[in-house]
């Protein structure tokens, strides 16, 4: 089943941590081709809870903690996956990338078009992703945009418990190589502050959230603020704010980046005729670039005002918090955004 | 080793070197009289192993195809040891529609799935993938085994490093061949390896290592015999060098011109030494000799012709396969 | 000077490779502190010519082999320009910086941020890019996208021999990191195809090339056609192919991507009202989705019809001849791509 | 060792572990009920050295600030004993804009020009700045050393090895120092290396390995005191490991739930140990114990009062420092 079909109301509260380690866990049910391996996922249970249990559950040989070498097992489960495995890796921080990017951008995501269609590569690159908490320059990054532009790799990014289970599910069913990507403030961890929603009704049995959909996280008709992970509950925030003094806006949670749901972007800036996107990565050369590209390419005369961006403006992420509160897209920074846009 | 296996092996490097001296001609064929990289029916860089059959025949030789190879930007001697399809690996060279990956690959990117394998162009970046796939026939609980194929320059990247240190920590069964040819492009070894073999870094992890000083396939056949039945054993991998010798250039049109060895090249060569070394130990005779090497000859230009003959890939068809369809 | 400050006509023409490795021997000359190292550039004189003859006239303590260690000789880089030394680090094939990113972007492009300013990293990376001689998914990309994506490097692309020198110039004496991506294909190399622009007259004396400016390198009216490094001059020949058809191109020629010059571009737009970006990058999530954006940020109405794009359509690189020109941004396909604005 | 200098060490370890208690005692102050890792006046990962002082202590006893030291994620320890300034280095990890990195940087990236002293969070990647340091040197004719630091969770990292590698080959004036505190995170060193010792590593890069079985400042002096020796004489790096303790979490926050030493874990810390040994000798007595205690209590307390006084960097200079002005 897809989400969308679940009928009946979902009461089970789950974080979007304990979500998304339900789908590993039913996936390893189902298929004893899944196993797990990265850093930290055994006994400590993911250092972002990503994987807390499943080691109980499953045993050392399906819940393999790693040496620090992303590298190697990175590789190596591209090598179990090319020999019909489905390995899910966990890059511990997506901040990591450049010590095994080759592995990623030039094996994984590109053996299956090498090779003609004749290799697959199916398994699940898992990394968290994202700052807020003062974790520097190398800790704090989201780094999306960098997967998204290298062909041949999925890109999703959960921002709630549901869409996290669904997706999971969903990526370790793919065939193709997908990168996941987690935002620590999405996770619902009892040490973070943590969004309300990222606690949130998960349906219990099995299902893929569709990956390549965006999902309308609140509709609306003034305003087209398009987001994903964390961002997204901050433009609700602002959207709930704003609502009274009748400004509605429709926030669009791209859920997946390659694929990317152009026609949802551009039928909602069709209705609204203003577009925002609010992105944690870096302002330039990134998402909020191709999202607006998109519209643009789509047809600009959708666009009644300036499109406008809130991102990390091309500087690493500060430290200290009041400068890191100031490059991250706070709720303050967006609301100003759309603002300026009604405004315009 | 048994004189039939000599024989096999002799057959399996001359098949080799036929094959990379009819690629050496189809590549220049149509780059003349000006050398120009991406011209002619064989474009891109060429990395040819001429000089270098003793390790993969040496290697191969205890293998099945239900075992795993990933080798290196040189990559046609293991290919072709390792028993890939000549036909569908000659017309990927080529560009063809019926190669090995449809004409997407190129001769630095075959990949086999019948014969589990696979090349990369990135220096070492083939070790990791080996990993997972000794994982993988681990877990099955066979005894298949994969082998991993560096250069001596590769054995000084950090991939290489990992990969040992894992497969070490995990018993897998990897065989890892480091093939020490003096250089990496223009860098000779010294220039390159702090150490004067690779084999005593395998003391770094805890396995067995190797050098084999000479460029022969029997040595290399003893060697490999050795790591390949230890790793079916489940005990873990171990590591060769090599030392070889590249007879070409680094690619095709390379000069050569740092090259402070090529003197005395043509006289290392390991084709014409293992042949007479096979006369003197009377396996080998002139009817022998002619007939092997006559039956390489055709089949590796039926393969060209193969090649030659196939469609090439429809441009309309150039974003087909970035993804597998569900 | 700079470059444009040359009041005399410039008659000797040097080759892209060579005008390059002028620009380098000119900083070595006048700075003790200036030295390159990376793989092969010694004896070999650099896979693409871009360091040839240096080892021959400053030795090799300045003129450094590496082993294939990308990531240990470009961090020796990075520590060397953090005690002052100005080091030059070629990484042979852009495609390669999997093995490496970490020490790039986690580091010398951070810690002159992370140090609060304290800490300079005056260094240059030099690295071979782009297609188009059947090289493959893993040794033909352009890939700037990524780095320019990434903040805390400069990064410069230029497209013929006079800006190559320099821009070269300009980025070994700037005092940030800067990166220097050279196309194969423009860098007048006597074994492969090369550009008719790629050998042109080069000033003898040193100069800059300033980092974030862009060049008109065709002026027109009717259309602006972006683009950047071996592009342009695909772009170039499309705009004098098609003026006796009265379609006259603008060609910006970008020079650098950080910092981006928006002015140029907007500037362009605006009299032309129609936008081209011609990138053999990735499509999506990079340079050309970012230059639509910098437009429709500033205005969208200035577009008065779609923006459009001509970039490699986010696949690997194929090898087979006919695959790979299907997917590069060739002259057809900008040509095309010019009709289609010109008539929408 | 001479008195004096035994002295010294156990001066710089008391100064090391009274500054991690009192970060320890800041980090968690606001932290409560509650712990919430963005929460207090020092927010973040917190990293905290106290156990792995000797290791610090003894090998920065033989560095003057003309030399060079690269640390870890964990980084406090070297940085004392190193010299870098106290007050700038609270105030960094306090966030404030009179810190080494004006609040750019945090605890885990402390750059200190100085005293030619960094650190990087990203495991094992400190090392190959630290030989371009040292390049820097050795090029200037000088005797000046660089020290790069890893634990022994980052010694399978690809970086190690090239870092390893061309060091040798360049005979670079570096001393690769690594700390094997048993844990990398969560994972012992027996699932994270496939051998006992580091110190065998070096064999593969032909340069002297040690590894310091116990963790005693005083075996470390005498190591590093070779190590740096043979670099200062510009005959190339060396490798020296210590079997050192973690004594807290790996970092603030961390409930060991996965330690199974965690018993054994308050009676191996090496401070009292050495106090002992010092009053033994006859070196230490009461009252040079609380005098050392105390002097070390005004440092530290000086240096964050330092901290907590200084204001914290203005929101609408975060842009700032991206790029160097020329
Ligand atoms: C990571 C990386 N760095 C550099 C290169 C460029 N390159 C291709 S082959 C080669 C030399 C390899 O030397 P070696 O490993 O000894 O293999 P050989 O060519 O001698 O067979 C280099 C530097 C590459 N492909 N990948
Ligand atoms: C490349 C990289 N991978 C993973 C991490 C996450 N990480 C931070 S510290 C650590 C453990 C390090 O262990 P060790 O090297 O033994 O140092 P220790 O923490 O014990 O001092 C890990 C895995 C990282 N920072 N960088
Ligand atoms: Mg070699
Ligand atoms: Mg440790």
């Amino acid at each position: 089943m897809t989400l969308t079909d679940a009928a009946t109301p979902v009461r089970r509260k789950l974080s979007t941590a304990k979500a998304m380690v339900e789908a590993i866990a039913q996936e390893m049910e189902r298929d004893e081709n899944v196993f797990v391996l990265g850093e930290d996922v055994g006994a400590y249970g993911g250092i972002f809870s990503s994987t807390t249990g499943l080691l109980e559950r499953f045993g050392p040989k399906r819940v393999i903690d790693t040496p620090i070498s992303e590298t190697a097992f990175i590789g190596t489960a591209i090598g179990a996956a090319v020999e019909g495995l489905r390995p899910i890796a966990e890059l511990m921080f997506v901040d990591f990338f450049g010590v095994c990017m080759d592995q990623i951008y030039n094996h994984m995501a590109k053996i299956h078009y090498e090779s003609g269609g004749n290799v697959k590569v199916p398994m699940v690159l898992t990394s968290a992703v994202g700052g807020g908490y003062s974790d520097g320059a190398q800790h704090s990054q989201c780094l999306w945009g960098t997967f998204a532009h290298l062909p041949g790799m999925k890109v999703v990014v959960p921002s709630n418990p549901a869409d996290a289970k669904g997706l999971m599910t969903a990526a370790i069913r793919d065939d193709n190589p997908v990168v996941y990507l987690f935002h620590k403030g999405v996770m619902g961890l009892p040490w973070m502050v943590k969004n309300p929603r990222s606690i949130a009704p998960v349906p219990e049995g099995d299902y893929e959230v569709p990956i390549g959909k965006a999902a309308v996280a609140r509709p609306g008709t003034d305003v087209t603020v398009v987001t994903l992970s964390l961002s997204v509950h901050h433009a609700l925030d602002v959207a709930e704010e704003l609502a009274p003094q009748g400004i509605e806006c429709e926030v669009v949670d791209l859920r997946s980046l390659v694929p990317l749901d152009t026609d949802t972007i551009v039928e909602s800036v069709a209705r609204t005729g203003r577009l925002l996107v609010v992105d944690e990565d870096y302002l330039s050369f990134g998402v909020s670039g191709e999202v607006i590209a998109r519209v643009a390419e789509r047809d600009p005369s959708l666009l009644r005002a300036p499109a406008a961006r809130v991102a990390v403006p091309d500087v690493p992420i500060p430290y200290a918090r009041p400068l890191e509160y100031a490059v991250l897209p706070t709720a303050d920074r967006i609301r100003r955004a759309v603002l300026g846009l009604v405004n315009a | 080793m048994e004189p039939e296996r000599r024989l096999e092996a002799y057959r399996t490097m001359v098949l080799i070197r036929t094959y990379e001296e009819a690629i050496l001609r189809e590549y220049h064929a149509d780059k003349k009289p000006v050398f120009d990289i991406g011209a002619g029916l064989v474009p891109g860089e060429m990395h040819l192993s001429a000089g270098q059959e003793p390790v993969a025949a040496g290697v191969c030789a205890h293998l099945t195809t239900e075992d795993a190879v990933t080798a290196t930007h040189r990559p046609h001697h293991f290919a072709i040891a390792h028993g890939v399809n000549l036909e569908k690996m000659t017309a990927e060279i080529f560009g063809r529609a019926t190669g090995l990956g449809r004409g997407r690959g190129g001769h630095m990117h075959l990949f086999d799935p019948e014969t589990h394998f696979s090349c990369s162009g990135i220096i070492a970046e083939g070790y990791p993938p080996a990993l997972g796939q000794a994982l993988a026939f681990q877990r099955r609980g066979t005894d298949r085994v994969a082998v991993a194929v560096t250069g001596e320059g590769a054995a000084n990247q950090g991939a290489f490093h990992e990969s040992l240190n894992l497969a070490a920590l995990w018993r897998l069964p990897v065989v890892f061949v480091v093939e020490d040819n003096d250089w990496g492009i223009s860098v000779p070894r010294s220039a390159s390896t702090s150490v004067t073999s690779n084999a005593v870094r395998a003391a770094g992890y805890g396995i067995p290592g190797e050098r084999v000083k000479d460029n022969s396939v029997e040595e290399v056949h003893r060697a490999a015999g050795q790591a390949v039945a230890r790793a079916r054993a489940g005990e873990g991998p171990s590591l060769i060098e090599v030392h070889t010798l590249r007879l070409w250039g680094h690619f095709e049109g390379d000069a050569q011109g740092y090259r402070s060895d090529l003197d005395s090249v043509p006289s290392r060569d390991p084709l014409p030494a293992y042949e007479q070394q096979l006369r003197a130990d009377g396996i080998l005779d002139d009817a022998l000799v002619s007939g092997i090497s006559a039956e390489a000859g055709e089949r590796v230009e039926a393969a060209i012709a193969f090649a030659k003959q196939s469609p090439e890939p429809d441009p309309a068809t150039a974003a087909d396969f970035v993804f597998a369809s569900a």
